[in-house]
């Protein structure tokens, strides 16, 4: 058991390394779809992380929660947002407020950021998922920091997701899970939000033909 | 009681006999200096007298402001004069008012003047109230202030205190130096108070230079009596209080009838030698122009000043 | 007095809520405000009265259920004596309100002018009995926040509705600073209740003391209209209707000296070091001499009133502060007769500038202009409003042997008693207050010499003045009670001093009727007869008396013989009201004189008979004189929020990203350093 | 306990919700409407008579929890709601009549509107702080449609921006759920009932309060981008200024008020573990934040509705310092001010509503003479501007001074540790500092004063401009303005005893006796 939970931790770790990774690349991509799949990527990986968890402690109610990851994250929400692509037919993010390698080289330092803010509660965990919490953390800085760099309302959901992505990380990994009632209302909520932002996207470009955020000033002071 | 009555009448009677006298008084030694004969000393007698039995001829844009003044400035200024020590250190109705009543009573008539000029409706007159008004608000600190300095070195403002000390020789002799500069800073006050040169010149209708006479310009008959009468107290208002309280030698300190005498004497010397003085000033300078006045005053109220300000260092 | 006061409450109320009744009927409301709010004050001046002489302060409080809020009030000598000027005032008002708002009819809603006036003296009287913070706060606010609505009364124009605001602003800016004094006594009292300000459990340290003074004195001073705070006032009191003018101006400002006595001689115990009764002597003796300076200039009767009582109030605060400096050195007899005298030039002026403002507000009726240019030649016209205006004019002019003489002598008097102060610079300053004070008033004169010469006086200046009528008797009744009231206070100081002395006789520690007062009550003799004396029965007797000898003389010497009416001698043309001396010309030598301070802009252009050039077509002449305060002090002060604000803006730039990055950093900031 | 009236708190906005959809005469729909509020009422005051008698308690089966806070809470949103639904009645018909919105979508507004109080109540009763967050997630993405129902530009804009803002800072707020969770679980062990308060308040001292510190700090940035406070607040001014007059009084009067609820109850748990000092710390500082930045903005506004959303900042800086400075005094007069601030404040909007339907403008600059034009309206936006720049006789006077009192006697949270941990502070200067505050305090006072009025009074005097119709014509929009009016007036000299207990039952609650 001691060794089985010790390579369980090494795999949870493993798996939420993974997920931070996808967020890399998903600072990294500019091509918008690339980027939804690159969210559904992590989505998997979160998919996985959870199923792990749940194996490993035999929390069963954490299997619904993974159940619902797939099904809402790895395939509704993609769907959605390709559609919303194409019917918007913007292929990739030219211009960004922050470039690419600046973009990275702060996203680091978010990591470095979660992981020294984070230090002293770790101890608190429990053994299996110590790191997984910093590493939520990390996620949910970085998926915000995407909202703020991007400009495209696409990313900026994708940003959001990501955040969500690492909430869900946090709450599964860190606590092995809420308790079910929260996260039933928390995957419902993200559904109708994304698919709200979906429309938004939609109405906005009727408004403003375009879908580029950074043209949304004209209520000042 | 009867004997203050007594006393306040002798008293009035001889402010309001004294008065045209100084008047005159002034006139002659002006003509003697500049080599005229001159008209009586009794000249002003004569005139009041005429002008009270002539028609007086009342302007009829007018209110009874007009002719209400005279009586009012007439009464105002001899009220004052009342309350100051002539011939007797202790006046009967001196509780009645002390030297700031004497100002304000003053004022009050200066108030009336002013009114009197607007009322008319000529340009003259608004003028000389308007120049009036000018003049009177410079004096007024100036005064205030000398009175103070007076005031402190015999610690009240009751005139007949003051004078009464001053007589039985208190205090007079420790530091006559604020004395010397609130007397001049009060001589000067007077020139401008009772509307002589330097700051007007009774003797013209220029509407360029007069003050006094412009306001009362309008008036005829016994109002100007009235008004001529009150002007001449008010010199000898400012007179008898210049010479009572910086030179109260002689005056009777009691009521004994031969005092009184020497006392009444001793006044009308001194009075008259301040009128022949005023004579000898107002032929000395030329009038000033009205805003060169302020420098004339400003310097009054400085020296005023000075003599506050000796009597702390001199004391402290 | 429980039922008075019961009655006072009642009879206001009434009068607020009564007009409300009949909407339509603006006679019916006018009656109904006016009469009740005259019953309440008339049960305000029993109440006044017998408080004046109980023997022991009556107390009364309902407990609210807020939590450090208690209504309670407490009318001690001090307040009754506020009480007493604040109803008098009111009874005036409503009496002379009852003819003047017919003017308003048709054009503002009376039964909205009627509930406020009553609410507003309800708060004045509330605000001068009220014995705990919180309460005096509310019903403070209420009285500036209703006599704001009084004064935008004729909200169309758009100077009232300037005036309006700025008096708003203003007097929120002093409540400001009146919040953060008495929250200084709750921190160290732990309640509003005034008896908690009067004695802390721990006694407030020196510097927190300094603090509480000088924050009263900036937020009372706004209400009392000391200088430099003093902008609002000639703005905001000619805009209100005349009846409210002349309570604004009488006794609403006075409310603020009640404060001021209140919080420096009462919670803090008349325990003061020597420089702030120089403060306050100081910002007397300039707001008088700048008050009345300012208020020669001016030709709206209305705003050169709103002026005067600038002056006054730094009259009042020149005996106040000579109260506090003697009251620092132990010379207590004279600390009395300082505060007496200022309080005593407290209810005069009230008086006379009630007068006055009615007064202007009866030339307004006849006239329907406030431009003195405009006037002229009324006294034949208006005899009773003249008559009563001329009263009012000698007693602000401190002419014998009117009230404000009066008083004005005892301040004297106690600037005079400055020898006895231990400090050469004191000994030295006090009689130049004196001196400020004499300019002051002689300043005055000249003032009200032209007010009422130019108003009054020779030719009607315009149509305006030529169709004016008389006022209607209700009007005239009340400036008549008022002139009565003017020459009593002047003639019966017996009277009055006692009343004031049984008020100053708890801050002072000792009565001083016995010292004031001389001749079994004939004379005035601060501190004895030896030092200074005054009787303004006999000074009114010898004036009466010497009249008739004048006309006496005039009998005796000459006979009354029939005079002559002939016009003016006007060079040999016919006069006219365009030859007369104007207000601006009888100023232009003072204006000249203190240049200085005015800064006056004079433009004069001139436009020549191409015939002749000695002949002039038209002449156009206009001076405006510097508004230094508002120049150099207020619209710097306003520039520089306005300019923060406008430099804040950018953080609101519409960018969404710009948002989040603020989110952003706001949780990384906390999470670093609260942590 | 109080089962019945709970399910009747939850179920009748729903079913009116429900109703909604299928209905489409406004009549029908008004009277549903208005049928639920007045249940929803009903209830409430049945539930706060238990809450007053037998304090706290929890119904169905642990989900519900209540007492005189969420109970305060409810009235206000009742109230409110109330108000609303009454306001409603000619504002909607009007924006039909005129066409603004097309007759099909009226039932969609009203379903969205109940949805939006339905979240609401939720929030307040729920046990748990997820659901909690999980209705308050839900109040962000009803009201997302609601403000964008005029679909003009600018009210899309401000929707998407409101959307986004919310959900971001919303999340951050999950992440602190999780946090207290993750902090509960040696405690408590990992049972579903560890986030419900009423297991987490006995045992909160038991809790780690380093975790608690940084569950507070993302509660505290999440829920305070709800609120509205500086520098969270960007989404508020747009919001507000483009929501129709009902909701924008919905969003400043009860959303703001329910956010601040859902800090308060957090800051309940950590308070046990962590000295309270740290979260009125952090509560003071925002407070003070959003306080000073939103007087500068007032004084610049050129447009009503923006103005009232940035007095809205304003004032829920001044609760947010008056709970931060915490004590009986500011406590209690926190809570006054949210009332006294939702009262006023739909007053405000109403008003608003009611220019808008005459001038069809939201420039101040072209808004005149409405004391002529429209008389009752005129004197609801003055005294609600009177209310909201805290003058007397209007309640918030009361509580501001009661918040100011409460500065100037316990100066900034923390400062007392700062002193006991043995920095050198002398009593003076520590009273100086106190009074400093204070003066801060009374400084935006008086700017946000000026700046509201200023804009007010300009509007209100005057003469209005040509081609307005002058007259008030008289709705049934008018009775809650009113009754809102004398309830301002009458709070300000007394607060009904039922009242008082539950503000006073509310304080104790939140100084954990």
């Amino acid at each position: 058991m001691q060794i089985s939970s010790h390579i369980g931790s090494q795999l949870v770790d493993l798996c939420s390394a993974l997920l931070l990774l996808t967020c890399f690349a998903i600072v990294a991509q500019r091509r918008l779809s690339a980027c939804v799949d690159l969210f559904a990527l992590q989505s998997a990986f979160l998919v996985l992380t959870a199923a792990l968890v749940a194996f490993l402690t035999g929390n069963h109610h954490i299997y619904i929660a993974a159940g619902l990851t797939c099904l809402i994250k790895v395939i509704i929400i993609p769907r959605v947002l390709k559609k919303v692509i194409e019917r918007l037919n913007v292929k990739r993010e030219l211009v960004m407020n922050v470039n690419v390698p600046a973009g990275l080289l702060i996203c680091g330092g978010l990591v470095m950021l979660a992981f020294f803010i984070t230090q002293p509660i770790l101890p608190l965990g429990f053994l299996l998922t110590r790191d997984s919490l910093a590493i939520a953390f990390a996620i949910v800085l970085i998926g915000f920091f995407t909202m703020i760099a991007r400009q495209k309302a696409v990313s900026q959901l994708v940003g959001f997701l990501v955040m969500e992505n690492g909430l869900f990380l946090g709450a599964t990994a860190a606590t092995y899970g809420m308790p079910l009632i929260v996260e039933l209302g928390v995957f419902f909520d993200v559904l109708i939000a994304v698919l709200i932002a979906g429309i938004y996207t939609n109405r906005l470009q009727d408004a403003f033909d375009s879908v580029d955020t950074s043209h949304l000033t004209g209520l000042k002071e | 009681m009867l004997q203050a009555i007594i006393l306040v009448v002798a008293q009035m009677i001889v402010l309001l006999a004294v008065s045209p006298f100084l008047v005159g008084l002034i006139r002659k030694v002006k003509a003697r200096l500049q080599l005229r004969r001159g008209a009586s000393v009794l000249q002003p007698y004569a005139d009041l007298a005429k002008l009270f039995r002539k028609q007086p001829v009342v302007s009829t844009t007018t209110s009874w402001i007009f002719t209400a003044t005279p009586y009012i400035v007439f009464a105002s200024t001899l009220a004052a004069g009342l309350l100051i020590p002539i011939f007797v250190s202790i006046t009967p109705l001196d509780f009645a008012g002390n030297i700031i009543a004497v100002v304000y009573l003053l004022a009050l008539g200066t108030f009336f003047l002013m009114l009197a000029g607007l009322d008319a409706g000529s340009s003259f007159g608004g003028m000389g109230s308007s120049r009036e008004a000018i003049v009177a608000s410079l004096t007024e600190p100036a005064m205030i202030l000398s009175i103070f300095a007076i005031a402190l070195t015999k610690g009240s403002t009751n005139l007949s205190t003051i004078v009464h000390k001053t007589a039985l020789l208190e205090g007079i002799a420790t530091d006559p130096s604020p004395y010397l500069m609130a007397l001049a800073a009060l001589l000067i006050v007077a020139l401008a108070e009772t509307g002589r040169v330097p700051v007007d010149n009774p003797a013209t209708h220029l509407e360029l230079t007069m003050i006094h006479e412009a306001m009362v310009l309008e008036y005829s008959g016994r109002y100007l009596a009235l008004i001529e009468w009150a002007a001449g107290l008010k010199l000898a208002v400012f007179l008898s209080l210049i010479a009572n309280v910086f030179a109260p030698w002689g005056i009777a300190t009691t009521l004994a009838p031969t005092a009184m005498g020497i006392g009444l004497l001793a006044y009308l010397l001194k009075v008259s030698g301040l009128a022949v003085l005023i004579g000898i000033l107002e032929s000395m300078f030329a009038k000033l122009r009205l805003f060169r006045v302020t420098d004339l005053l400003g310097v009054a109220f400085i020296l005023a000043l000075l003599g506050l300000l000796f009597f702390y260092i001199l004391r402290s | 007095m429980q039922n008075l006061f019961l009655l006072l409450f009642a009879g206001y109320i009434g009068g607020l809520l009564l007009p409300l009744c009949f909407p339509t009927k603006p006679a019916v409301q006018n009656i109904l405000a006016h009469g009740s709010a005259g019953l309440a004050s008339g049960a305000g001046i029993l109440l006044g009265v017998t408080g004046l002489f109980a023997p022991e302060p009556w107390t009364a409080s309902v407990q609210s259920t807020i939590p450090f809020l208690s209504f309670a009030v407490r009318l001690d000598s001090l307040a009754s004596l506020f009480v007493l000027t604040i109803s008098l005032v009111g009874l005036v008002a409503s009496i002379y309100a009852i003819g003047y708002v017919t003017e308003f009819y048709g054009r503002a809603s009376i039964a909205a002018l009627g509930a406020l006036f009553n609410g507003f003296l309800l708060s004045m009287t509330l605000v001068v009995i009220a014995d705990n913070g919180f309460f005096f706060l509310i019903v403070w606010e209420l009285m500036s926040l209703l006599s704001y609505f009084l004064v935008v009364t004729e909200y169309e124009k758009a100077e009232v509705r300037y005036a309006g605001f700025f008096y708003l602003v203003m007097t929120h800016v002093g409540t400001a600073f009146i919040i953060l004094a008495f929250l200084i006594f709750f921190q160290a009292g732990g309640s509003f209740s005034f008896e908690a300000f009067r004695h802390p459990e721990q006694p407030l340290p020196e510097g927190i003391r300094t603090l509480v003074f000088l924050m009263a004195l900036i937020g009372f001073g706004t209400k009392a209209g000391i200088v430099p705070l003093h902008v609002w006032l000639p703005y905001a009191h000619p805009s209100a209707p005349s009846h409210i003018s002349a309570l604004m101006s009488g006794v609403m400002i006075k409310t603020a000296i009640y404060a001021l006595v209140r919080v420096y001689f009462d919670f803090l115990g008349g325990q003061f070091p020597w420089w702030w009764g120089f403060i306050v002597l100081v910002i007397g003796a300039v707001s008088a001499l700048l008050g009345v300076m300012y208020a020669l200039m001016e030709h709206d009767l209305k705003s050169l009133l709103a002026y005067h009582s600038v002056e006054n109030i730094g009259i009042i605060l020149l005996g106040i502060g000579a109260g506090m400096i003697f009251q620092t050195y132990g010379l207590t007899e004279f600390a009395a007769l300082g505060l007496l005298a200022g309080l005593y030039h407290t209810i005069n002026h009230a008086m006379f500038k009630a007068l006055l403002f009615l007064g202007a507000g009866s030339l307004l009726y006849a006239t329907h202009t406030r431009n003195m240019e405009e006037y002229g030649g009324l006294l034949r016209r208006m005899p009773w409003t003249g008559a009563f205006f001329l009263i009012g004019a000698v007693s602000i002019s401190a002419l014998p042997p009117t009230n404000g003489f009066v008083s004005e002598w005892l301040i004297f008097q106690s600037l005079f008693l400055s020898f006895h102060l231990p400090t050469v610079l004191l000994k030295f300053m006090l009689p130049l207050a004196a001196a400020a004070l004499a300019l002051t008033s002689v300043l005055a004169l000249a003032c009200f010499a032209k007010a009422f010469g130019i108003s009054f006086l020779a030719l009607p200046r315009s149509s305006h003045a030529r169709l004016a009528e008389e006022v209607p008797i209700t009007m005239r009744i009340a400036m008549g009670l008022l002139a009565v009231v003017c020459v009593l206070l002047g003639l019966a100081p017996m009277v009055v001093v006692p009343m004031l002395d049984r008020v100053v006789t708890p801050f002072a520690g000792q009565s001083i009727e016995g010292k004031v007062l001389a001749l079994d009550g004939w004379a005035l003799a601060p501190v004895n007869m030896e030092f200074s004396s005054l009787s303004t029965p006999v000074l009114a007797l010898l004036l009466v008396a010497l009249s008739m000898l004048g006309l006496g003389l005039v009998a005796a010497f000459g006979g009354l013989v029939k005079q002559r009416y002939y016009k003016t001698w006007g060079c040999g043309i016919n006069l006219t009201p365009r030859m007369e001396y104007t207000a601006t010309g009888f100023v232009q030598p003072i204006k000249r004189v203190f240049g200085a301070i005015y800064q006056p802009t004079v433009k004069l252009e001139t436009e020549l008979l191409e015939e002749s050039r000695y002949f002039a077509k038209r002449r156009h002449f206009e001076f405006h004189i510097e508004p230094v305060f508002q120049k150099y002090l207020y619209d710097p002060v306003v520039a520089c929020f306005i300019g923060m604000a406008e430099r804040l803006r950018v953080i609101q730039g519409g960018s969404l990203h710009l948002y989040l990055a603020y989110i952003f950093v706001t949780l990384i900031v906390l999470l670093l350093f609260a942590v | 306990m109080a089962m019945i009236e709970v399910v009747v708190l939850l179920i009748a906005p729903l079913l009116a919700g429900g109703l909604s959809l299928i209905i489409h005469r406004s009549a029908l729909l008004h009277a549903i409407n208005l049928t639920s509020m007045s249940l929803l009422v009903a209830s409430e005051i049945m539930i706060t008579r238990t809450v007053l008698t037998d304090g706290p308690f929890t119904t169905l089966g642990q989900l519900v929890y209540l007492d005189a806070l969420s109970a305060f809470i409810l009235f206000i949103i009742g109230a409110v709601g109330l108000a609303c639904s009454l306001y409603m009645r000619s504002y909607m018909d009007e924006q039909v009549a005129r066409g603004v919105i097309a007759p099909g979508r009226l039932n969609m507004f009203f379903f969205l509107f109940h949805m939006f109080l339905l979240a609401m109540v939720i929030a307040t009763v729920a046990n748990s702080v997820g659901v909690q967050w999980v209705a308050i997630e839900a109040t962000t993405l009803t009201t997302t449609f609601l403000i964008a129902f005029w679909r003009r530009r600018q009210s899309l804009e401000a929707g998407w921006k409101y959307l986004i803002l919310c959900s971001v800072g919303i999340s951050l707020a999950l992440f602190g759920v999780v946090l207290t969770y993750y902090s509960s679980l040696h405690v408590l062990g990992d049972v579903s009932e560890a986030l419900n308060v009423s297991q987490l308040l006995p045992v909160a001292d038991r809790l780690n309060p380093h975790v608690l510190k940084l569950a507070f700090i993302f509660i505290l940035v999440g829920y305070g981008t709800k609120v509205g406070l500086v520098p969270m607040h960007s989404w508020l001014p747009d919001a507000y200024t483009e929501a129709p007059a009902p909701v924008a009084a919905m969003l400043a009067g009860v959303l703001e008020i329910v956010a601040v609820y859902a800090i308060l109850r957090m800051r309940m748990i950590v308070d046990h573990a962590v000295s309270p000092a740290f979260t009125g710390g952090l509560l003071t500082l925002l407070g003070f934040a959003s306080f000073v930045t939103a007087a500068f903005f007032i004084l610049i506004q050129r447009n009503y509705k923006r103005l009232f959303a940035y007095s809205s900042i304003e004032h829920m800086g001044i609760a947010m310092i008056g709970f931060g400075v915490g004590g009986p005094l500011g406590t209690f007069g926190g809570l006054l001010h949210l009332l006294n601030h939702a009262f006023a404040k739909s007053m405000a909007f109403f008003a608003a509503g009611n220019i808008h339907r005459r001038f069809h403008t939201v420039e101040i600059g072209q808004v005149h003479g409405l004391a002529i034009a429209q008389p009752w309206t005129a004197m609801a936006l003055m005294i609600a501007g009177l209310a909201l720049s805290a003058l007397p006789p209007f309640a918030s006077f009361v509580s501001e001074m009661q918040i100011v009192s409460a500065l100037s006697a316990e100066g900034f949270p923390g400062q007392r540790l700062t002193n006991s941990s043995g920095m050198v502070t002398l009593a003076l200067s520590d009273q100086f500092s106190r009074l400093g505050l204070t003066g801060l305090f009374l400084l935006c006072a008086v700017l946000a004063f000026s700046g509201l009025l200023y804009r007010i009074t300009g509007m209100v005097w005057g003469t209005p401009p040509e081609g307005i119709v002058r007259g008030e014509t008289w709705t049934l929009g008018h009775l809650p303005i009113i009754v809102l009016a004398a309830a301002l007036v009458g709070f300000s000299f007394f607060l009904p005893q039922s009242l008082r207990q539950l503000l006073e039952q509310a304080t104790q609650i939140l100084l954990l006796h």
